[in-house]
């Protein structure tokens, strides 16, 4: 018994050791939403750790919270007491984690929120922010809804998980937009597809039971999208229809080629990942930085699509 | 004198293999991750593990009693919700930093009654609790999203977080309350009339009602506590978010059964005790967190977790295989 | 005949509370929508529910002999994610049976643990749940996968063709249903899984092979995951890593609503198909009287919790349960 | 201030329906302080409905229940045993992971502040309690760690923690050996001259002859009267009863048996039984008479292909054979009854069709189907052959009574036309009527040839059946002795171990 104490202590002095001799490689810790639930995120997490490994001072950290935020705050703990330099979080929630947040800011960790923001409480407590602005997102969709059907007709919205910031924001940024916009446009119903493909196709045949016209779809990404637009062909009344989604992913590009999709918003992971990166490095540089570093997630339809490179997911 | 130490202490893992294996995932990361072995990381897992343990010391009383409860994460959710919201209303406006104590009051009070809902259900019907609670989970979250319409809510008053950051002494105040909830519910399986008869409805329902326990009523004691915990385990989870999210706690009911069930809790109900639920949690909560240390790519660490919930059940039955003298069925 | 139906306890009606609650349903939602009976909303429920049905099938016959099966919802993402990846790769001659012997081989993994060593069903497939999981991320490296050219595979038949004008998913899902309804009823090991659930040392001592029929409703059951996916696959083509999560539950829902007994020995498989049938109708009724999409819980609730009671009730020939 | 003459307990006109059944109707009953009372009545006849009502679990439609002259109501077990009036359950009705004590005290621990268990006064009681009762385990003891036997003392116990008035006990003698019966009378008659009224319901004609005083005859829910046992005998409580006498005689040796079917050669499980060799001829019914736990089980488990023997052989219808499965003992035809019908012989919830033809549902078929002509035939062959009474074969097991159970499975086997076939307790837990009944059926099946092999607990089921009996004493065979030469002194001896003088 006393025997393997003593072996424990030893083996965390030679532990405390190996640590202390790599202390002048920035460690930066990450803990993403839920890796695997669509390709933007396994991506994304593949872009980071490349930009990590090509900068040779770099070393990072890679957590999954699983889409569970109280495991995120978990991990936010866990990094913080393994004395990284700077925790980069994708937030699961914004507003649920902004103590977590505050706690790592206390404890001198800086905090970059990266692809969807904190709520407005924690901004006070974070570096920065990098990554696409969701509501504006929203807000793009709009505009396209709008020019497609000349501000005149019937649709429908398939949202994100519920309950998610992103589907909150895109949901959003749509709606008040829309509202704005084009007035003599009007939403027949808004369901969740969860970001499930499946999902989104069997809300929509319901749909289109329900509703003997429905002239455009907004959804919370192009994978839903793409599932409307199963659903819609099926029924042999995608003809007309016009589909806008967010998050331009393969399936909506090509559908886009066929002209059977009318637009979307592009939005790269990798340039995601690597603003992230960047950002933070720029904030353990000392480096004066903005709170909010948006990149650029243009609009992309039929017309412009060839500007852009096809999705790798 | 060291054979007679070791004896009891091996018979003892023996009964217990789950806190065996505690021992060895502890000895393990501790050799082998970085920062595991510091005074502030196990009171991190302490901290993350009361989350799951607290409603698993609820789930223990609820399965010794041969009932099972699924609807736990949502009743958690629920619970949070009303934690977070309730501070706001404008009845307590007035209140200051005391917007708290009817809030959490009210929050509780939600999960007892989910609890009692449950457990009125499988009084009064018979229907058997897995059923009524597999209900219940789908039918509580939607409460849940009525209630938020969607939204997360938040603490407009940074005193609620704060309180999740607190300590006693050289502990955090969610361990020592994780602490003092298993210390309680242990006294109240191993002490009270009350526990040793949830011994009795589980190991032999006919025997107990022979006895003139009120079974239908005792197991709706403990669906209300499982409920409270439940709910406790919420509203301290929203002080460590400030906020209640609609989607918490999904998929913790799955956890906390594995969690009892490695603690070495008979679904059949019956057997089982607080102290190999610890276990359960404890093993839960230094692998996840070892995990993390070390590194482990997310997709890992669910083969890992799945594999190994499946090879200590496969231990346990080795370790204590029922006396059945061979024969083969 | 009909008359000691009558005598071998309550009156025939109650003992049908699937099928009380569902006539009552359907009227119910008929009568606040118009489109409910149209026969392109029927059509299109039916269509639906294959998927789920195809695993339910299989469900109710793990349920029947006295197990759980948890895993299926991550079977799903498995086979589904394969299926369509290999799609492209090797083309769907091949990717179809590489598939389906890769689902059986999981299927044969719950059979062995559950069947041969004994362990506990709901924690063995519980931990499957976890691991599977992680296996599908593992093989697609977290990576959505897709059919590049959607309209020119034959591949497309299993989820969006149509046979006879009936489309081609309602085809597979009831037909597979009456062929392991007739396999459950009228052959040997229909009764042989029976009798493992309904009694597992009775059925040793009788001669069955209780490992072995053990074995084989997980084989089915994988089998039936398997189906499942070439739907879905094909239907979609394409296929998320989390494709199936949550399915287990929905399955096991409407496995519990069909009247199976979790302690096994008894359930029916068009009874299931009923309880398949009825979420469903929820779902979809619900959305096209434009409620908001979490009130399918709630009365899905109320549903699973009345029509179990009733069964239960009719059972045991009094409303509530006598002890105190 | 009740006298010699006020009855300890009286129940007056006692009705009690069920939806669509009156499971008593008009019962009087009544038992004096200091007076073994025994209630009769086959299974169904209404003993343990009236049992329920007397212990508070059940409310009577019309009559009163008086104790010690007063009326009084009792609506849960707790008020009952208030009252005076405790029930001693036929199955055990204990809670295994639990201590004695618990057990002995359960639903009335003793309390200190806060509901805690005052486990001192606890265990102080039921130690008390325990040494009374002169068993040898400490009230700390795990119930699941104690013999079955034990488990009974503690069943027991529980009748004495209150100052009964009133004990029932309901068969109390199922599962104890006959050694063990001997404690067990010794306490009721220590119970009776403390002027405790006691309650006996058994099936065993000879426990109820010993003990009792008076004897009430119960029949379809009716009252069908009382008798003084001083001046009544078997035949007379048999019938009323059932309605007609029962054969009591001892068998006679039939004379001609057949080949050697089944002959064991120094069979060993260890630890279970050792050395077991015997032979069973076509036509012949060997008994097994033993204690519980002396190894009967065992062998015919091992027979069966359900255990590993760790030495010796087995030849069936003179060939060695190896059995490992229950399969391989079924192709080989050798058939088992089990010991517990409701756990190892019927699928409870199943028809009794399906139960009966389950062995062989496998090669019943007609293309891939079960032919269901070819199950009902075997199902009627063998309820007209074994007079089951069921209203159809679609009627579900669980609802057939003990001695209908016992004939399913009885007709499963047969039906399988086995060589050998080996019956556990067949009778256990089956009234007077149907127990003859099977014990013809035995008799018959011999003299039709098949080999079979009777193990049971009961000697007088043992003597009318056999014809020659196997003496086991703690797994090992003590003696073989023939139907003509056996004496119930004999067999008594070579089932305790006790060596005889003169050798088999």
């Amino acid at each position: 018994m006393r025997n393997s104490m003593r072996l424990l202590l030893a083996s965390c002095g030679t532990l405390a050791l190996a640590s202390a001799a790599s202390a002048d490689t920035i460690r930066i810790g990450i803990t993403q939403n839920n890796v695997g639930i669509d390709s933007y995120q396994t991506t994304y997490e593949q872009a980071f750790i490349e930009a990590a490994d090509a900068n040779p001072d770099v070393e990072v950290i890679v957590l999954d919270a699983g889409g569970d935020v109280a495991r995120q705050i978990s991990q936010m703990q866990d990094l913080i007491q393994q004395n990284v330099d700077a925790i980069i979080v994708w937030p699961t929630d914004g507003q649920a984690l902004v103590p977590a947040v505050r706690n790592a800011h206390r404890e001198g960790v800086p905090v970059i929120v990266t692809n969807s923001n904190i709520a407005e409480a924690g901004m006070d407590f974070i570096a920065a922010f990098s990554g696409p602005n969701n509501i504006q997102q929203g807000i793009y969709s709009a505009e396209m809804m709008c020019e497609a059907l000349d501000g005149e007709g019937e649709i429908v919205q398939i949202t994100g998980m519920p309950g998610y910031t992103t589907a909150i924001e895109r949901q959003q940024g749509f709606d008040e937009r829309l509202a704005e916009l084009c007035p003599g446009v009007t939403q027949l119903d808004i369901q969740p597809g969860d970001w499930n493909r499946e999902r989104a196709q069997r809300t929509m045949e319901t749909l289109l039971t329900r509703f003997d016209n429905i002239d455009g779809v907004y959804s919370g990404d192009d994978n839903m999208g793409v599932g409307a637009l199963n659903a819609a062909l099926a029924a042999g009344r995608a003809e007309g229809m016009v589909f806008i989604g967010a998050t331009n992913f393969a399936v909506g590009y090509d559908a886009m080629e066929r002209g059977e999709y009318w637009g979307s918003v592009y939005q790269s992971p990798v340039d995601d990942a690597r603003a992230a990166l960047q950002t933070a490095l720029d904030v353990l540089a000392g480096e004066d930085v903005p709170k909010l570093n948006y990149f650029d997630t243009p609009k992309i339809t039929q017309e412009n699509m060839h500007e852009f490179d096809r999705p790798v997911f | 004198m060291a054979n007679l130490t070791q004896i009891p202490l091996l018979r003892w893992l023996m009964r217990n293999p789950i806190w065996g294996f505690v021992l060895i995932v502890f000895i393990f990361f501790s050799l082998s991750a970085d920062n595991f072995f510091s005074e502030r990381n196990l009171m991190n897992i302490v901290v993350q593990a009361s989350t799951i343990g607290l409603i698993a010391l609820g789930m223990t009383l609820v399965m010794i009693n041969g009932n099972i409860d699924l609807s736990v994460g949502a009743t958690l959710a629920l619970a949070a919700a009303f934690a977070v919201d309730v501070q706001s209303w404008a009845a307590f406006a007035t209140w200051g930093n005391w917007q708290i104590l009817p809030a959490v009051c009210i929050a509780l009070l939600v999960g007892i009654l989910m609890g009692a809902i449950n457990g009125f259900i499988v009084w009064k019907t018979g229907v058997d609790a897995f059923i009524v609670t597999l209900g219940a989970m789908l039918g509580i979250r939607g409460l849940v999203f009525v209630y938020t319409g969607e939204q997360s809510f938040y603490a407009m008053n940074f005193a609620y977080s704060d309180f999740s950051f607190m300590t006693i002494g050289p502990f955090p105040v969610l361990a020592v309350i994780f602490a003092v909830a298993v210390i309680a519910v242990h006294w109240l399986l191993s002490r009270t009339v009350h526990g040793r008869n949830t011994y009795a409805v589980g190991g032999n329902r006919e025997a107990a009602v022979n006895a003139g326990i009120r079974v239908g009523p005792h197991m709706m004691i403990n669906f209300m506590l499982i409920g409270f915990l439940a709910a406790l385990s919420g509203v301290l989870l929203s002080t460590q978010m400030g906020a209640a999210t609609p989607n918490l706690g999904r998929d913790y009911e799955l956890w906390v059964i594995t969690a009892v069930v490695l603690g070495g809790t008979k679904l059949t109900g019956g057997k089982g005790d607080i102290i190999g639920t610890l276990g359960g949690v404890l093993a839960i909560g230094i692998l996840r967190n070892g995990m993390n240390l070390m590194q482990v790519p997310a997709f890992y660490v669910l083969v890992i977790l799945g594999s190994i919930l499946i090879a200590v059940l496969f231990l346990d039955k080795r370790f204590n295989r029922t006396a059945d003298g061979g024969l083969r069925l | 005949m009909l008359l000691t139906r009558l005598k071998a306890g309550g009156p025939a009606i109650a003992k049908q509370g699937i099928l009380v609650a569902f006539i009552v349903f359907m009227i119910a939602f008929s009568l606040m929508s118009d489109r409910f009976l149209s026969a392109d909303n029927i059509m299109s429920v039916f269509r639906q529910s294959a998927i789920i049905g195809v695993m339910a099938i299989g469900v109710t016959i793990v349920v029947i002999g006295g197990n759980l099966d948890l895993s299926v919802g991550s079977m799903l993402s498995f086979a589904t994610v394969l299926v369509v990846d290999l799609h492209d790769k090797i083309g769907p001659e091949l990717a179809i049976p590489v598939m389906i012997m890769a689902t059986l081989c999981l299927g044969a993994i719950n059979g062995f643990l559950i069947g041969i060593l004994r362990l506990n069903s709901l924690i063995v497939t519980l931990g499957m749940l976890s691991a599977i999981q992680g296996l599908v991320l593992i093989y697609s490296g977290g990576q959505n996968v897709d059919i590049a050219d959607q309209s020119g595979t034959w591949f497309a038949i299993f989820g969006r063709g149509a046979i006879f004008g009936v489309a081609t998913p309602i085809i597979i899902f009831l037909g597979l249903a009456l062929i392991f309804h007739v396999i459950m009823t009228t052959m040997p090991f229909g009764r042989r899984v029976h009798a493992v659930g309904g009694n597992p040392t009775a059925s040793v001592f009788s001669g069955i092979p209780r490992s072995r029929v053990v074995f084989m409703t997980y084989l089915i059951s994988a089998l039936c995951v398997a189906i499942a996916a070439i739907i879905l696959g094909s239907r979609v083509m394409g296929s998320q890593n989390n494709v199936g999560q949550g399915y287990e539950l929905q399955v096991l829902a409407a496995v519990i609503l069909g009247g199976t007994s979790l302690l096994g020995g008894s359930g029916s498989i068009l009874r299931t198909v009923l309880g398949v049938l009825m979420l469903a109708f929820i779902q979809n009724g619900l959305i096209l009287m434009g409620q908001p999409y979490y009130t399918q819980w709630l009365v899905t609730w109320a549903v699973i919790i009345v029509a179990v009671w009733l069964d239960v009730a009719a059972k045991r020939g009094r409303l509530f349960s006598p002890i105190a | 201030m009740s006298d010699a003459h006020e009855p300890a307990l009286r129940l007056k006109g006692i009705v009690k329906t069920f939806p669509g059944v009156r499971a008593l109707d008009g019962v009087d009953f009544d038992v004096m302080p200091g007076e073994v009372h025994a209630l009769l009545g086959e299974n169904g006849a209404g003993k343990s409905t009236l049992m329920k009502v007397l212990a508070g679990m059940y409310q009577p439609n019309e009559g009163q229940i008086i104790i010690a002259g007063q009326p009084v109501q009792m609506t849960n077990p707790i008020e009952a045993k208030a009252q005076g009036v405790v029930l001693i359950h036929q199955e055990l009705s204990l809670v295994p992971e639990m201590s004695a004590a618990e057990n002995i005290y359960l639903g009335e621990l003793p309390r200190k502040s806060f509901g805690r268990v005052d486990w001192k006064t606890l265990e102080d009681r039921s130690n008390t309690i325990l040494k009374r009762l002169k068993c040898r385990f400490r009230a700390e003891a795990t119930v699941a760690h104690l013999s079955i036997a034990n488990q009974q003392m503690v069943e027991i116990a529980r009748a004495l923690t209150v100052d009964a008035r009133v004990v029932v006990f309901d068969e109390p003698t199922a599962s104890l050996t006959d050694a063990e019966k001997v404690v067990l009378f010794d306490i009721i008659n220590d119970l009776k001259s403390q002027g405790v009224g006691i309650v006996y319901i058994s099936h065993r004609m000879d426990e109820i002859f010993t003990l009792s005083d008076r004897i009430t005859v119960l029949r379809d829910g009716t009252y069908r009267g009382t008798l003084t046992t001083a001046e009544t005998n078997e035949d007379e409580v048999t019938r009323l009863m059932i309605g007609r006498s029962l054969d009591l005689s001892r068998n006679e040796a039939a004379p001609n048996f057949g080949d050697t079917m089944l002959d064991v050669r120094n069979l060993t499980c260890t630890g279970l039984f050792e050395d077991v060799s015997f032979t069973v001829r076509a036509g012949e019914i060997v008994g097994f008479y033993g204690l519980v736990g002396a190894g009967r089980t065992e062998i015919a488990e091992a027979l069966f292909g359900l255990r590993t023997p760790t030495a010796g052989e087995v030849w069936v219808d003179g060939a060695k054979v190896e059995i490992t499965s229950p399969r391989d003992a079924i192709a080989l035809g050798v058939s088992l009854v089990p010991e517990n019908r409701k756990e190892q012989g019927l699928v409870l919830q199943m028809n009794c069709r399906d139960n009966m033809t389950l062995p062989q549902v496998q090669d019943l078929t007609a293309g891939p189907f079960v032919a269901k002509g070819a199950e009902l035939a075997i199902f009627d062959q063998y309820r007209e052959k074994l007079a089951i009474k069921t209203p159809s074969w679609r009627q579900a097991t669980a609802v057939l009574s003990g001695g209908n159970q016992q004939k399913i499975v009885i007709g499963k086997w047969l039906s399988m036309k086995p060589r050998v076939l080996i019956v556990d307790e067949p009778t256990r837990g089956i009234d007077v009527g149907s127990k003859s009944e099977i014990h013809q059926l035995l008799r018959e099946l011999a003299a039709q040839g098949y080999a079979v092999i009777v193990i049971s607990s009961e000697m007088p089921e043992v003597l009318r059946v056999s014809d020659r009996i196997v003496a086991m004493y703690h797994g090992r065979v003590m003696r073989e002795f023939d139907i003509s030469e056996v004496t119930e002194d004999k067999l008594v001896q070579a089932i305790s171990g006790i060596k005889s003088e003169e050798p088999a």
